[in-house]
């Protein structure tokens, strides 16, 4: 046992030892990304590699929970990959302040994105980017399109249409008119205050009110869509309080659910296990004919390790990562996950294609929390994971919650003080 | 040739001194017997002999060699144990031979020894067995063969006997003292009972808290005792002890009596209640009160005594000991 | 006087443990825990001193949530005393009895749970308990006690309790095995005289039985102690490293992990992480202290 | 004779109560098991019902053993296991019995600083062991595991391990000594045999955090040549999708194994666990 123990562990660093001197360099990916993994390996990296002889990927991701703990680990000890798939806004520039990441600024490739793209992984003076955009996500509501012309259901697009419809659905009582459930908490912040947030806040108009101090979240655009979000207590499952999020995803997929708050990353799951039509409808906005906000978040990036002793081979990798081509794969291989290339897309999936077309009709903006004010103690993040649940819930009353974000974030960031 | 000599061999755990400035000389052939309560560091010597135990200070001379820092196995010496210590997952003959094995012994010699080992205490039928299958008695006489195999120049024996039953206590007592006589071996032999003692040791040695109390044949410490503790300690039943002052009053010594040097008198010294009457049909004890002294008398023959009659004893006056308030005798 | 001899086989017998474990945990982990020392500023490390200790203890921010999982951590541990050991012991007094049969059976059957994965446990559970598979509440509801259900986990007021009992659920094998094994050694001589005297059945064990076996369920205790107070992946594994609803659930564990590895936008803090694990480590160590030095010298222990 | 002592009627009371906790104990996992060999729909439909020919399906086995190379995960997990347990073993019984058999100064403060481990999370030294791992090029082996769980499985096993050597007959080691035996061979020949079942009880203690274990397979080892099983099931509870046939077939897989493992140590286990009583 010992011996054969012993002969593995010879094995592998045989093969560390290898990738160093051999001409076949091996990059190593580092992602949280475990559900593509399948996708990397028989798309993506054989693509790559037909192009690029002498450069060989691996993709090695672990389960997104642990990728931030585990990253961190990896860098200081100097074991991580070459390649960092990165988060977006701080949990990146901590790396990068770090020295963990490269400034990759004087890559051509970067030239394919546009400023907005760029900015979740730049400095805050924006004179260093070190990471390749490479997708974001759309907020939304997925809808069960079976369901809908079952009961008579037409699309809504204002808040009035969107209650009268979940109102339908409980009454006729076939379906639970809302898959969420509050366990994992993400959901509630993610998919409900983010989702339906813009549309209140005027997306980056408030966004940027509140990061320069000017607006503060006791403010009605911030309070507002927690006094929404408590009338969804109504509509969701039977003891959605213990509901996780992939019972919400399995109470949809199995058609026992009209409608899913979703993220557009859901498009791929979804289109493999449900077996009935789906559609997908902007977060409503309040009155008919406002202007319609979303929340169009850049999510993953990609970045060199700093201490990478495959410079070369790790650019040739991201370079490629910024180009057309990438996008078009990755954005096809992956319909949900839109490519943040100026070169646009020609995506083939339909939902894909509806939740896209959102970005010529409305504004985008990105997650509220994400820059800037996540950065002290208290999380303004995870606060907002609390204080979304307790708004559907109704432990709390919307201005209290305000009240204790407000607090939280006064308590460390200047401009609110 | 003294087969062991011990020179002011002290041993303390830490605090505790367990052994104070013990002397003794074995000569070749001698049974020697430790003796004492539990405690008293009779086993702790043992152990510091057989080198399971380093003396904090002191020498210890076996077979002329000073052997302090001689493992076990290298002083010439064999051991017997109260819990028999028989390797489990030995049988019989691999007990025995294991040690001469270990000492790279010739294996003519390890079977010729284990064999005669083995006749001598009749073992042969059981040679192959697992000490798991064999009884108490057999298991003891194999941890005793175990001893012999090696031809040690001294043996110590750990309480040997405690853990067998009286009958076989009795018979492995007259085996032991044959073995001594054939072997002709020095040996020490640790015990708690006087009985043990008495009958098998050419010298005994009285330890108490630590320290050699007297030192001496059994009759020599019997007839003789320096004091109160080896006068009570030896004998059974054992020395009867009261004040003086019951016979003359104002002195402060106490006698000690013997029980069976106390007889009945009418114009005995004694005048006592009796509480109890034990009936050994060669003798009978007598065990009566004067005042809160117990006394035991052993009286010869049969005697019907009736509990709480009223009878005087007496003693001869070179059959009684004195003993000052610190328990030294007093001549 | 003789000087005593360096016995090599002492330094041969204790060399591989102590080098293996002085190298890979105790070096490692006071190295850790001397960060709790030190704060970050402008990427640089400062000594502060105790100045972390007072932040983690005074600054309201971080004072409440050390609180509330310390408080969290005492329910959880009074939760296994009340619930896990006394389970334990009655399943270990019925397996004892001597004349039981499948004994050998049951016993393995109530120690599987032990031996999973939390992941497994943690996965479980919340299938079981979640109102929407059902199937706690169809169980429920086919002995007519439908009223009684609850999205347990996910209440504020319950979710901590479900998974204390969800983790006595996992863990009670270990007492039971052990208080098992402490009846066994009664001798039977004991037992007989006691039913000679009348003292049978019930009173057996609270006359006879209990008091001997008090020694094992001490160590039982201050194991539980230990291993609660050091419990994190469970609450983990079913409620995150922001052990909702609401920090309901949160116990020293857990707001260790989150402060030290950070968790989503947070960022790791390893100088207040090692301060969370230098309080735990004092906690525990207190507790132990008060185990051996008051409980464990008090406690009588009988010859067998 | 036994009439007079055995009451029907608590004989049943007690195997009825038995019977309910044995039900208790293993409906989760029955539950888990039942479910892997269903297909999706019918998993939540009727999570209850055993697969029927309606409802019976291998597509999460297929899926698990598709996705990954088990077989090597499995061996991987089989290896640390194994190697960590004996050394665990090894060096803790050498540890306890140095600590149980002779005096020496400092033997009490060697035994509380052995103890120490018990009272900290090793998870926070992470960064330093991997940083040793690095400098020492064991990262992506399965040795840097071993090492670790080594060291982590040491305190316990010291301190269960040394109680029981205590109790190791000191007639029977003297008795050794005075035929000649090294302390090495009284330890292995005498002493280690006859506290087998102490080595059983303080490996399946062991086993079980060391096969379940997810963190350190990340950090120190997550090479595809050196996962472990339980970090190759990790990839199936993934950030977006839930393939549920294919969890619940991993973690059926990965009961499997230790149970087994558990099976091979319960009798020495509870002979281990019961010896007390013997002496």
């Amino acid at each position: 046992m010992t011996r054969n123990s012993l002969k593995l562990a010879l094995a592998a660093m045989g093969l560390v030892a290898a990738g160093a001197q051999a001409q076949d360099v091996t990059l190593t990916i580092e992602s949280w990304r475990n559900d593509d993994l399948a996708l990397w390996q028989q798309e993506i990296i054989p693509a790559f590699e037909a192009e690029h002889f002498g450069i060989k990927v691996v993709f090695s991701p672990s389960a997104p929970t642990e990728y931030n703990a585990a990253l961190n680990s990896k860098l200081d000890a100097g074991s991580a990959g070459d390649i960092i798939t990165c988060r977006p806004f701080d949990a990146s520039l901590a790396l990068f302040e770090a020295g963990h990441l490269t400034d990759l600024d004087d890559m051509e490739a970067m030239n394919n994105f546009s400023d907005v793209a760029k900015s979740a992984w730049q400095t805050d003076d924006g004179s260093a980017t070190f990471c390749v955009p490479m997708a974001s996500v759309i907020h939304g509501f997925i809808y069960n399109a079976d369901a809908f012309a079952e009961l008579g259901i037409e699309v809504p697009t204002t808040e009035a249409e969107f209650f009268a419809a979940l109102d339908t659905i409980k009454e006729d009582g076939s379906y639970i008119p809302m898959a969420m459930g509050t366990n994992d908490q993400w959901e509630a912040a993610t998919m409900g205050y983010n989702n339906i947030g813009p549309n209140y806040w005027k997306g980056e108009e408030g966004r940027r009110a509140l990061i320069a101090g000017e607006q503060k979240l006791t403010d009605d655009p911030w309070v507002a869509p927690y006094e929404t979000l408590a009338r969804w207590g109504d509509y969701l499952g039977d003891g959605y309080e213990a509901q996780t999020y992939p019972d919400s995803q399995n109470l949809f997929t199995l058609g026992r659910a009209a409608i899913y708050p979703a993220g557009s990353w859901e498009i791929a799951g979804f289109n493999a296990q449900a077996d009935f039509a789906m559609g997908a409808f902007k977060p409503p906005v309040r009155n008919a004919g406002d202007t319609c906000y979303i929340s169009d978040h850049t999510d993953i990036g990609i970045g060199m390790n700093a201490a990478t002793v495959n410079p070369e081979a790790a650019k040739t990798f991201l370079a490629w990562v910024g180009s057309p081509e990438f996008a078009s794969i990755f954005g096809n291989a992956l319909p949900g996950f839109f490519p943040l290339s100026k070169t646009p897309v020609e995506l083939s999936d339909p939902l894909a294609k509806e939740f896209v077309s959102w970005r010529g009709e409305c504004e985008s903006t990105i997650r509220s929390t994400y820059q800037i004010l996540s950065r002290g103690t208290p999380n303004l993040e995870n606060d907002t994971w609390g204080a979304s649940v307790a708004a559907i819930k109704g432990t709390s009353s919307p201005a209290e919650l305000g009240q204790r974000l407000q607090d939280g974030l006064a308590s460390w960031y200047a401009p609110q003080q | 040739m003294t087969a062991l000599k011990l020179a002011n061999v002290n041993k303390s755990f830490g605090e505790v001194q367990v052994l104070q400035d013990i002397n003794l000389e074995v000569e070749e052939g001698e049974f020697v017997v430790f003796v004492g309560p539990s405690g008293c560091g009779k086993s702790t010597l043992l152990r510091v002999i057989a080198g399971l135990e380093d003396a904090t200070s002191g020498e210890v001379t076996i077979d002329e060699q000073l052997v302090n820092r001689t493992p076990p196995s290298k002083r010439g010496i064999a051991m017997v144990f109260q819990t028999y210590a028989l390797y489990p997952h030995l049988n019989v003959r691999g007990n025995m031979s294991l040690a001469l094995k270990q000492d790279k012994q010739p294996k003519s010699v390890i079977e010729e020894r284990v064999a005669t080992a083995s006749r001598m205490l009749n073992l042969e039928p059981y040679i192959d067995r697992y000490p798991s299958e064999l009884s108490g008695g057999q298991r003891q006489r194999v941890a005793i063969g175990r001893a012999i195999v090696r031809e040690p120049k001294l043996f110590l024996f750990d309480e040997p006997l405690s853990n067998l039953d009286a009958a076989l206590r009795m018979n492995t007592r007259i085996e032991i003292a044959n073995l001594h006589r054939q072997l002709g071996t020095s040996m020490i032999y640790v015990t708690h009972d006087q009985t043990e003692a008495m009958t098998l040791a050419d010298r005994i040695v009285v330890l108490r808290h630590g320290r050699v109390e007297q030192i001496g044949s059994p009759m020599e410490l019997y007839n003789n005792p320096t004091n109160q503790f080896v006068a009570g300690f030896l004998g059974s039943p054992s020395m009867n002890f009261f004040p003086a002052s019951l016979v003359h009053a104002g002195d402060d010594r106490t006698i000690g009596v013997r029980p069976e040097n106390l007889h009945l008198a009418d114009d005995g010294v004694l005048d006592a209640e009796v509480s109890h009457v034990e009936q050994l049909g060669a003798d009978t004890n007598v065990v009566a009160q004067i005042d809160d002294h117990q006394i035991t008398a052993r009286l010869f023959g049969q005697h019907f005594i009736e509990e709480g009659q009223n009878l005087r004893f007496g003693f001869n006056s070179e059959n009684a000991y004195h003993f000052d308030s610190d328990g030294l005798r007093l001549r | 006087m003789s000087v005593p001899r360096i016995r090599w086989h002492i330094i041969v017998f204790l060399a591989p443990a102590t080098l293996v474990y002085t190298a890979v945990m105790i070096f490692p982990l006071f190295n850790t825990l001397r960060l709790a020392l030190y704060s970050e500023v402008a990427q640089a490390r400062v000594f502060v001193g105790l100045e972390n200790f007072r932040t983690l203890f005074f600054d309201p921010i971080w004072s409440e949530q050390f609180w509330n999982a310390l408080g969290n951590n005492f329910w959880f541990f009074l939760i296994h005393m009340l619930v896990q050991n006394p389970i334990g012991i009655a399943l270990a007094a019925i397996l004892s009895h001597p004349r039981l049969r499948f004994a050998a059976l049951y016993r393995s059957a109530i120690f599987i749970p032990t031996i999973l994965s939390f992941v497994i446990v943690g996965f479980a559970w919340k299938l079981i308990l979640s109102p929407i598979w059902g199937i706690a509440p169809s169980m429920l509801d086919a002995v007519g006690l439908k009223f009684l259900f609850a999205p347990w986990l996910g209440k504020e007021e319950y979710a901590l309790t479900t998974l204390a009992l969800i983790s006595v659920w996992q863990f009670v094998g270990i007492p039971m095995m052990l208080i098992y094994a402490a009846l066994l050694s009664i001798p039977d001589e004991i037992l007989e005289a006691g039913e000679i005297d009348g003292i049978t059945g019930m009173s057996a064990f609270w006359k006879v039985k209990l008091p001997l076996i008090l020694p094992s369920i001490g160590i039982i205790s201050i194991l539980t102690f230990v291993g609660n107070f050091n419990a994190f992946d469970l609450i983990y594994v079913a409620q995150g490293a922001l052990a909702g609803p609401d920090f309901s659930t949160d116990i020293l564990g857990t707001f260790m992990y989150r402060t030290f590895f950070g968790f989503q936008l947070q960022l790791g803090n390893p100088h207040m992480g090692s301060a969370i694990a230098g309080a735990m480590f004092a906690i525990i160590l207190v507790g132990v202290c008060i185990y051996l030095f008051g409980i464990q010298t008090r406690m009588r222990r009988y010859q067998l | 004779m036994h009439k007079a002592r055995t009451n029907p009627f608590n004989t049943v009371g007690m195997h009825g109560a038995l019977i309910l906790y044995t039900l208790i104990a293993l409906f989760p996992v029955f539950v888990i098991l039942i479910n892997s060999f269903k297909a999706r729909k019918a998993i939540f439909r009727e999570p209850l019902a055993l697969p029927d020919s309606d409802s019976f399906s291998l597509i999460g086995y297929q899926t698990v053993m598709r996705q990954g190379d088990f077989l090597l995960y499995f061996q991987n997990s089989m290896i640390v296991t194994v190697a960590s347990l004996f050394f665990i073993l090894l060096f803790g019984a050498m540890a306890a019995f140095a600590l149980a058999e002779y005096r020496f100064k400092g033997n009490l403060l060697m035994g509380l600083y052995l103890a120490l481990g018990i009272m900290i999370p090793i998870r926070i030294g992470t960064v330093a062991i991997l940083e040793m791992m690095v400098a020492t090029g064991l990262v992506n082996t399965l040795w840097a595991l071993i090492l670790v769980y080594t060291a982590q499985g040491l305190p316990l096993a010291v301190f269960i391990l040394s109680e029981f050597m205590r109790q190791v007959s000191d007639d029977l080691k003297n008795a050794g000594r005075i035929d000649g035996l090294s302390e090495y061979t009284i330890f292995f020949r005498l002493v280690l045999p006859l506290v087998r079942p102490a080595l059983a009880t303080v490996a399946v203690f062991n086993m079980i955090p060391i096969w379940n274990d997810l963190w350190f397979p990340l950090i120190l080892a997550p090479a595809e040549e050196t996962k472990t099983l339980t970090l190759g099931s990790q990839v199936f509870i993934g950030q977006f999708v839930t393939d549920w046939n294919a969890v619940l077939s991993a973690l059926s897989m990965a009961i499997l194994p230790v149970l087994i493992l558990y099976v091979i140590f319960s009798r020495q286990l509870i002979r281990g666990i019961t010896s007390g009583a013997v002496k």
